[in-house]
C-alpha cells in the first residue's frame, strides 16, 4: 500500500518534471546553436546592424529590421486591442445584463479559437483590398492589415482577462462605489479599473507576447523583406515570419543559414519570456491585495 | 420637523431574485433618529430589505420590487427619483470593511468629488469633521496620505462610516457592520452607533442578538422573507409575541 | 535488381519516392506526380519546395531520390555527393524564360535594360537605389519595391549570375521567397513593384501581372515560346533539369516513374506554362537515363 | 446639479460606446465568417473532400490534409493527455507549496506563454535532427503535444481545484489515502473540467501551421498517411499552402478548407463548451 | 473499559500554520462517550484543535504541532501511527454536509470499500445498519443508487454522519455540524447526537450557544488560540470563572 502510493506519487512527480525537461530542452537548443551562431558573428553586430541579410552573399546580421518589423505590428494590434478590448471589459462588468454577458463573453472567445492561419487568409484577401481602396500606397503584404486583423485576434485575450480583473474586485468596493452615489462610470474609473490595475496590465502585457509571437498572419500578410522602418504601409518581416521564410527553403543543418533562425528564435524567445515573467511577477506581486 | 417621526416606510413590499420570492409583503415603518436593527436567521432577507432601501439591488440581474418605500413620504422607486441623489440621502456601510484602495483622505471625500467637488478647502474641513465623528481623527490625522487598507479593520470600518458620513446622508443602512470585527472595535462602533443616532436614522442588520438589544431602539425579526414582529427592542427581547421569534431569541435554530 | 523488367506497366508497383528542390520546376513535377497516381497508385511522391540549392543540398547527403533543378549541380554540391558516394544523372525536362514584371497598372517601365537591372539589384544598390527615378530618370520619383526567387533557389542563381554578372550576388533588401507563388501574389497587388520568376508562374497569372521586354542591346524582347526557344530572349533562358541519384534508381518505382516522367515532360511542361524540349531530346534524355540505371545497377551489385 | 447632469450625460455616452466596442468584435468576426462561406461554400462537396491534392484547384482535394489532422489530433490527444493529466494532479494534489512548486509553477505559465515557432525549433532540432526521424506525423504530434501540454496542465489543475476542499476531507476522514482520495474522489469529480480543457488544448492543436513548417511539414504530399512514421500534411498548412497562391481559384480553395477546418474547431469548442455546462449543472456542490 | 476514562488527551499542544501560532499550550483531556463542545468566537481555533484530532491538518502545508495527544493513552502524532488507521477510530463531520456526488449507497460504504472489503453482503448490511442509527433508513431505502446530492441539507448531513459510523470509530469529531441547516434538521442532527453518545465519545464545535448548552457534557471556551475555558457545560453557562468567558456567553462580542 505504502509503496503503491510512493511509486504512483513517483510517476506523477516524473511528469511535473518533463516540462522543467522542456523548458531546458528549448534552452538548449537556442542556446547551443545561438552559441555558434555568435561564435562567428558577434554579438554587437547582432545587435546593431542595421540590416538583416544572411542568406546573400553580403551578409549583414542586423536584428534590428525584424524587431522593427515585430515592433510594428505588434504596436498596431495593441492600439487596436486595448482600447476595444478595455471597454469590452469595462462594459460587461459594469453596464451589461449578466445574461447577456454569459452570451457575449463566450462569443467573444471564438475569436481566439480561430486559426491564425485563417486570420492570415483575412488579413491578405479580404482587409488588405479593402484599405487599398482608400491607402493607394498601401503594398499587398504590409504592416498595417496584418497588424489590424492580430488586434481582432487578442481582443478577446485583453477583453475577458481584464474582465476577470476587474470582476476579481470585491463586490463589496462597487457596492461602496455605488453606495456613495457614483455612476457606473464613476464607479468603473474611479474604483474598479484602479483596483484591478495589476490585472489589466498583466493581460496587456500578455497580449504583447501573444502579438509578438504570432506567426501566421505576419507570414501571409505582413510580407517577407527585412526593413528597418516604421512605415506600416510597405512590406515588413517579422522575427516569425524570418523564421517560416528559412524553414520553408531548406537550409542544412550546421550552416550559419541554419543557425540564424535559432539566433533569431532566441530573441524572439527572450522578449516573449521577459514579458511573461514580468506579467507572472506582477500577478503574484499584486494578486493578494484583496482575497 | 420634530423627532420621532417616520424617516423610511416600507408598504406592500414584496421582493424577488428572478423566481425567487425573497420579501414578501413587508410593511413597516421606521422613526427618525433612532435605531431599527433586522434580526432573523442567515438568508431570511434582512440584507436584501436593508439595500432595497437605498436601491443598492438596482443593478442586480432579475432582481424587483413591488409595492412602495417611502423615504420622507415620497416613493424612492418612483421613475423620477434619481438613483444618485437617493443614495446621497442614505448612506450605506458594509459588513465589511470596504475601503478603496487610495488614501484616508481620498476615501473620505470620495462621495464630494464624484459629485463634482473641486474646493480644497472644504474638502480639507469636511474630512476633519466625519473622521472626527467618527473618533478616528486622532488616530489617522497624521497619515491622511497613508493608504487606508494599512488600517486595523476596526479602523476601516470607521473610516467606512465616516465616507458615509462626508456626504452627509440623513440616513444610514449598516449591515451587519461588526460581525467581522474584535471585541474591541465593536464596542467602539457600537458607541459610535450611540453618538450618530443623535443627527442620523440607523438601521443595522446583526445576527448578534445582545448587539440588537444593546444599540437599538427598535428591533425587526424577518425570517424565510417575512417580518414576523416588529417592536421595541425590549419588548421584543422580554415578551416576544411570536413562537418563532421566541425559539430564535433563545437560541433554538440560527 | 534492376529496373529494367518493371518498364512496361507496373501498375502494381508500390513504395516512395522523395523529390525536393527548385520551385521553378516544381509546376512540371507535381503535375508529373499527380498524373503518375493513375498510373501507379502505390507509389507515394512527396515533393518538396526548397530551391534548388536547398534540394541539391539534401541529395548531395542521399536524404531525397531526385532533386528538381532550375541550374547545373556545382562544384561544391557535386563533391559532397562524390563524398557520400552518391554519383548522379542529369535530365533535361523543359525550357524556362526567367520573367521580369510589375503591377499592371505600372504604365512607366515600357523596357528595361540589362544594365538597368543590374543597377538595381547588384549588391551595391542595397539601401541606396530606392526609387524608380534612380534607374531611368524620366520614371516617377516613387519607392521601388521589390520581390525576387530567395537565395536558395537556382532562379536567384542564375539571375545574378546572368544581370550582375556573379552568381549568389545581390543587394539583400528585397521580398525573397523560394516560393514562387508569394512573389506573384506581392506584385500583384503592389502598384511600386517589380519582380522576378520563372515563366510558368507569369504565364499562370498573365491578367494580374505585366510583363516588362528585356533589352540586352539588340532591342526589347518579351518572353515567349518562340523567343525562348529561339534564343533571342537573352540572357534570361534557360533550361530545367531533374537529377537522379544512383542510390534511388535501385528501386523499381523510381525508374518507372522516371520513364513516365520524360515520357509525358514534353506535354505537361507545356501545360503548366513552359516550353517543351524537342522530342528528339526527350529521346536522347531516356537513354542517357538508361544507360546510368544500368551502369548504377552494376556498380550497386558489386 | 449640472454635475450630476453631466455625470449621467457621460455614463449614457459611455454606454453606447461600450455597445460599439462589444459589437465590432462580432461584427468583423461576422464579416469575416460570411466572407469565407461566400467564398467557398460552393466548392465542398464529396470529391473536395476525397481528392488528393493537385495542380488544378479544381480537382485539389483536402483528403491528405485532414486525414492528417485526424492524425495529429489522436496522437497529440494520446501524448498530452496522460502527461498533462499526471502532472496537473502532481502540482495540485501533492506537491508542496515549496520553492521547488513555485519553480514549476512559474515555469509551466512561462511555457504556456512561448511562441509556438519555437516549439517549432524545439521540434526541428530534438525530433528531426538529433532523433534522425524527419518530417513524419510523430514528429508533428509529439511537437503540438509539447506545445499544449501547459495548457492542459493548467486546465487540469483549475479543475481539480474546483473540487470542494470538503469532498476530500470527506474521503481522508473515512482513513482514505492521497491516492485513493484522488481516484476515487478528485478525478472523477473533476473529470469533465478536464476533458474540457484537453479538448480547448486540442481545438489549439488542429490550428497550428508554424510549428508544423518549421518541422519541414510542407510538401506536396499526395498520399493518406498510414503510419506515423509517414509524412504528412494539416489542413492549416493546406490553407496557408493555398492562400500563397495567387489564382483566385486557390483562394477559393483555401476558403472552402477554412470552413472544414472552422467546423472541426467550432466543433471541438462546442464539445467543450457542452461538457463545461453539463458538468456546471450535473454537480453543484 | 469503563465509562468516564479519559478517552483523548492533549498535552502541552502547540500548533501552527507556518508561522502563525493558532493554538497555544492546550490541556486538555475529554471523556469517552460523553459529548464535549468546542466554543468561541471565529478564527480561535477550535476547527484547528479538532482537526489536530484525527490529524485531518497532516496535508495542509506548514502546518505542525508540538506536545502531545493521546487515543486511548497513545501518542497519534508518535510516528508508528498509521494515519488511515487513526482515522478509521476517529471518525468526522463537517460543517457543510459533504457528501460524495455518488450514490447514497456509495457513499456508506465507501470507507468500507477503501478498505478493501468487497463483500456485497457485508457492505449492504453494514449500510443498513449505519443508515439506521442515524435515522436515515426509512427516508432513503427506496433510493439507495440515487445521487446523495439529491437529498436536503440535513439528509445529506445524517448521511455524512452515517457515512463515519459505517467503519465502526470510537469518536465522532463534528464541525459546526448544524450551521448549514434548518431549525427542524438542526433539532433532529441534536436528537441523534443524545443517542449517539452512548456508543460514541462525541466532540462538537458549535458556534450557537445554545446549543452547546443543549447537547454536550462538558464544554471547553477558546479564545485566540488558548484554552480559556473548560469545565462541565451547567457550570460553564451559570457561573463561568474567566471574565472573557462570561463577556462571549452573554453576547458581547462574537
Ligand atoms: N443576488 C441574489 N440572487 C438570487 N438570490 C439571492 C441573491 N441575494 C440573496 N439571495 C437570496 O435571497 C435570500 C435572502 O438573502 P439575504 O442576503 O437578504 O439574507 P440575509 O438575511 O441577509 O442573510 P445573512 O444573514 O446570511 O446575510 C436568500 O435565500 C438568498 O439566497
Ligand atoms: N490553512 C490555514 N493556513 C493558515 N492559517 C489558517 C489556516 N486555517 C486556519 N488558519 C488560521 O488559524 C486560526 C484558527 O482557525 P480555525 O479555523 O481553527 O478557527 P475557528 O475557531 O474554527 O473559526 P470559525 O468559527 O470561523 O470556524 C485563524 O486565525 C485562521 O485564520
Ligand atoms: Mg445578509
Ligand atoms: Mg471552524
Ligand atoms: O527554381 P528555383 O526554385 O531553384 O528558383
Amino acid at each position: 500500500m505504502r509503496v503503491q502510493e510512493r511509486i504512483i506519487e513517483g510517476l506523477l512527480w516524473l511528469s511535473a518534471a518533463i516540462t522543467v525537461l522542456i523548458t531546458i530542452s528549448i534552452i538548449w537548443v537556442l542556446l547551443s546553436e545561438s552559441v555558434q551562431f555568435f561564435s562567428e558573428v558577434s554579438i554587437v553586430r547582432f545587435l546593431t546592424e542595421k540590416e538583416w541579410t544572411p542568406l546573400f552573399a553580403e551578409k549583414k546580421f542586423g536584428i534590428l529590421p525584424l524587431v522593427a518589423g515585430t515592433f510594428l505590428t505588434t504596436a498596431i494590434a495593441i492600439a487596436v486591442a486595448l482600447p476595444i478590448g478595455l471597454t469590452i471589459a469595462i462594459y460587461l462588468n459594469e453596464y451589461a445584463h449578466a445574461r447577456f454577458k454569459t452570451i457575449i463573453k463566450p462569443l467573444l472567445e471564438v475569436l481566439a479559437t480561430i486559426p491564425t492561419v485563417v486570420y492570415g487568409f483575412f488579413a491578405l484577401t479580404v482587409v488588405t483590398p479593402f484599405l487599398q481602396s482608400f491607402i493607394p500606397g498601401l503594398a499587398g503584404f504590409n504592416a498595417l492589415s496584418a497588424g489590424i486583423v492580430m488586434g481582432v485576434m487578442i481582443i478577446p485575450m485583453i477583453s475577458s482577462l481584464s474582465e476577470d480583473a476587474i470582476s476579481a474586485v470585491p463586490r463589496s468596493l462597487r457596492e461602496a462605489a455605488y453606495g456613495m452615489g457614483s455612476t457606473r462610470l464613476q464607479t468603473a474609473f474611479g474604483v474598479m479599473v484602479p483596483a484591478a490595475s495589476s490585472g489589466i496590465l498583466v493581460s496587456v502585457i500578455l497580449a504583447i507576447s501573444r502579438a509578438v509571437g504570432e506567426t501566421m498572419i505576419v507570414a501571409i500578410a505582413a510580407g517577407q523583406q527585412p526593413r528597418l522602418t516604421l512605415n506600416p504601409l510597405v512590406p515588413i518581416e517579422t522575427i516569425t515570419t524570418y523564421i517560416v521564410q528559412v524553414s520553408m527553403g531548406d537550409v542544412p543543418h550546421g550552416s550559419l543559414e541554419y543557425r540564424t533562425i535559432f539566433a533569431a528564435g532566441m530573441t524572439l524567445f527572450v522578449f516573449t519570456f521577459l514579458l511573461n515573467n514580468l506579467s507572472f511577477w506582477i500577478k503574484k506581486k499584486y494578486q493578494e491585495k484583496y482575497d | 420637523m420634530t423627532k420621532r417621526q417616520h424617516k423610511l416606510e416600507a408598504i406592500n413590499l414584496d421582493a424577488y431574485y428572478g423566481d425567487f420570492h425573497a420579501l414578501k409583503n413587508i410593511n413597516i415603518a421606521m422613526e427618525e433618529k433612532a435605531v431599527t436593527a433586522f434580526i432573523g436567521p442567515s438568508g431570511c432577507g434582512k440584507s436584501t430589505f436593508l439595500r432595497t432601501l437605498n436601491r443598492m439591488n438596482d443593478y442586480i440581474d432579475g432582481f424587483r420590487v413591488q409595492g412602495q418605500i417611502l423615504l420622507d413620504n415620497r416613493d424612492i422607486y418612483a421613475s423620477n427619483v434619481r438613483v444618485d441623489e437617493l443614495r446621497k440621502e442614505v448612506g450605506m456601510v458594509f459588513q465589511k470593511p470596504n475601503p478603496f484602495p487610495k488614501t484616508i483622505f481620498e476615501n473620505v471625500v470620495y462621495g464630494l468629488k464624484i459629485q463634482g467637488i473641486k474646493d480644497k478647502k472644504l474638502l480639507r474641513e469636511t474630512c476633519e469633521k466625519s473622521l472626527r465623528q467618527t473618533a478616528l481623527w486622532d488616530e489617522v490625522k497624521d497619515k491622511l496620505d497613508k493608504s487606508a487598507l494599512a488600517l486595523s479593520g476596526g479602523q476601516q470600518q470607521r473610516l467606512c462610516i465616516a465616507r458615509a458620513l462626508a456626504i452627509s446622508p440623513s440616513v444610514i443602512l449598516m449591515d451587519e457592520p461588526t460581525s467581522a470585527l474584535d471585541p474591541i472595535s465593536t464596542a467602539k462602533i457600537e458607541d459610535l452607533i450611540h453618538e450618530l443616532k443623535q443627527y442620523y436614522t440607523i438601521i443595522i442588520v446583526t445576527h448578534n442578538m445582545q448587539q440588537a438589544g444593546r444599540v437599538s431602539d427598535h428591533t425587526a425579526f424577518f425570517y424565510m422573507g417575512e417580518l414576523v414582529e416588529y417592536s421595541k427592542t425590549k419588548t421584543m427581547f422580554t415578551s416576544p409575541k411570536n413562537e418563532r421569534t421566541q425559539n430564535y431569541i433563545t437560541g433554538r435554530f440560527g | 535488381s534492376c529496373g529494367g523488367n518493371n518498364q512496361e506497366g507496373g501498375n502494381d508497383i508500390s513504395g516512395s519516392i522523395s523529390i525536393d528542390g527548385s520551385s521553378t520546376v516544381y509546376p512540371v513535377t507535381e503535375a508529373v506526380a499527380e498524373e503518375y497516381r493513375a498510373e501507379a497508385p502505390d507509389v507515394k511522391v512527396t515533393v518538396g519546395v526548397s530551391g534548388t540549392g536547398g534540394g541539391m543540398k539534401k541529395f548531395s547527403r542521399g536524404e531525397i531520390d531526385i532533386v528538381n533543378a532550375s541550374r547545373s549541380i556545382n562544384e561544391s554540391e557535386a563533391a559532397t555527393a562524390k563524398e557520400n558516394g552518391i554519383s548522379y544523372v542529369q535530365l533535361s525536362v523543359a525550357y524556362d524564360g526567367l520573367t521580369v514584371v510589375v503591377h499592371p497598372s505600372n504604365d512607366w517601365a515600357k523596357d528595361i535594360t540589362v544594365a538597368e537591372l543590374k543597377k538595381m539589384w547588384e549588391p551595391e544598390a542595397q539601401g541606396t537605389i530606392t526609387r524608380w527615378n534612380q534607374i531611368r530618370p524620366e520614371w516617377p520619383d516613387k519607392e521601388i519595391h521589390l520581390y525576387g526567387a530567395g537565395v536558395e533557389s537556382g532562379t536567384y542563381d542564375y539571375f545574378t549570375e546572368a544581370i550582375v554578372g556573379k552568381s549568389h550576388s545581390s543587394r539583400g533588401d528585397y521580398t525573397a521567397s523560394e516560393d514562387d507563388n508569394v512573389l506573384v501574389q506581392g506584385v500583384s497587388t503592389d502598384p511600386l513593384a517589380l519582380g522576378f520568376f520563372g515563366y510558368a508562374y507569369y504565364e499562370e497569372n498573365k491578367s494580374k501581372l505585366k510583363a516588362i521586354p528585356v533589352d540586352n542591346g539588340a532591342g526589347p524582347v518579351l518572353p515567349s515560346l518562340e523567343t525562348v526557344k529561339d534564343g533571342s530572349y537573352a540572357p534570361l533562358s534557360r533550361a530545367l533539369f531533374l537529377y537522379v541519384s544512383s542510390k534511388a534508381v535501385a528501386r523499381p518505382e523510381v525508374v518507372d516513374f522516371i520513364n513516365y516522367y520524360l515520357e509525358n515532360a514534353g506535354e505537361l511542361a507545356q501545360e503548366v506554362g513552359y516550353i517543351a524540349l524537342p522530342d528528339n531530346v526527350y529521346n536522347e534524355q531516356k537513354q542517357k537515363f538508361e544507360q546510368f540505371a544500368t551502369g548504377a545497377a552494376t556498380a550497386n551489385q558489386q | 446639479m449640472t454635475n450630476s447632469e453631466k455625470n449621467r450625460l457621460k455614463d449614457k455616452a459611455f454606454q453606447v460606446f461600450g455597445i460599439f466596442c462589444t459589437f465590432i468584435g462580432l461584427v468583423v468576426l461576422a464579416i469575416f465568417l460570411v466572407d469565407i462561406v461566400i467564398e467557398g461554400v460552393r466548392r465542398i462537396d464529396w470529391d473536395f473532400l476525397t481528392s488528393l491534392p493537385s495542380r488544378r484547384a479544381a480537382r485539389a482535394g483536402i483528403l491528405t490534409a485532414w486525414t492528417g489532422t485526424l492524425w495529429i489530433l489522436v496522437l497529440s490527444a494520446l501524448i498530452a493527455f496522460p502527461l498533462g493529466i499526471a502532472a496537473g494532479v502532481y502540482l495540485e494534489e501533492y506537491a508542496k507549496k515549496t520553492k521547488l512548486a513555485d519553480f514549476l509553477e512559474i515555469n509551466i505559465a512561462n511555457l504556456a506563454g512561448v511562441p509556438s515557432i519555437i516549439y517549432g525549433l524545439l521540434g526541428l532540432e530534438l525530433f528531426v535532427r538529433f532523433m534522425y526521424l524527419g518530417p513524419v506525423l510523430l514528429v508533428g504530434a509529439l511537437t503540438l503535444s509539447l506545445l499544449i501540454l501547459p495548457i492542459v496542465i493548467v486546465t487540469t489543475r483549475e479543475a481539480i481545484k474546483a473540487v470542494p476542499r470538503t469532498i476530500r476531507d470527506g474521503s481522508f476522514a473515512l482513513g482514505a489515502s492521497k491516492w485513493q482520495t484522488v481516484w476515487h474522489q478528485v478525478l472523477p469529480a473533476s473529470f469533465g473540467g478536464i476533458l474540457t480543457g484537453v479538448i480547448l488544448a486540442l481545438s489549439r492543436a488542429v490550428g497550428e501551421a508554424a510549428p508544423l513548417i518549421v518541422i519541414g511539414a510542407l510538401a506536396y504530399v499526395p498520399f493518406v498517411p498510414k503510419s506515423p512514421m509517414d509524412e504528412f500534411t494539416v489542413l492549416p498548412i493546406q490553407i496557408f499552402n493555398w492562400t500563397s497562391r495567387p489564382q483566385a481559384a486557390f483562394l477559393t480553395n483555401a476558403a472552402a478548407a477554412i470552413i472544414i477546418l472552422l467546423l472541426i474547431t467550432f466543433l471541438l469548442n462546442g464539445i467543450a463548451v457542452y461538457l463545461r455546462n453539463r458538468q456546471q449543472k450535473k454537480i453543484k456542490w
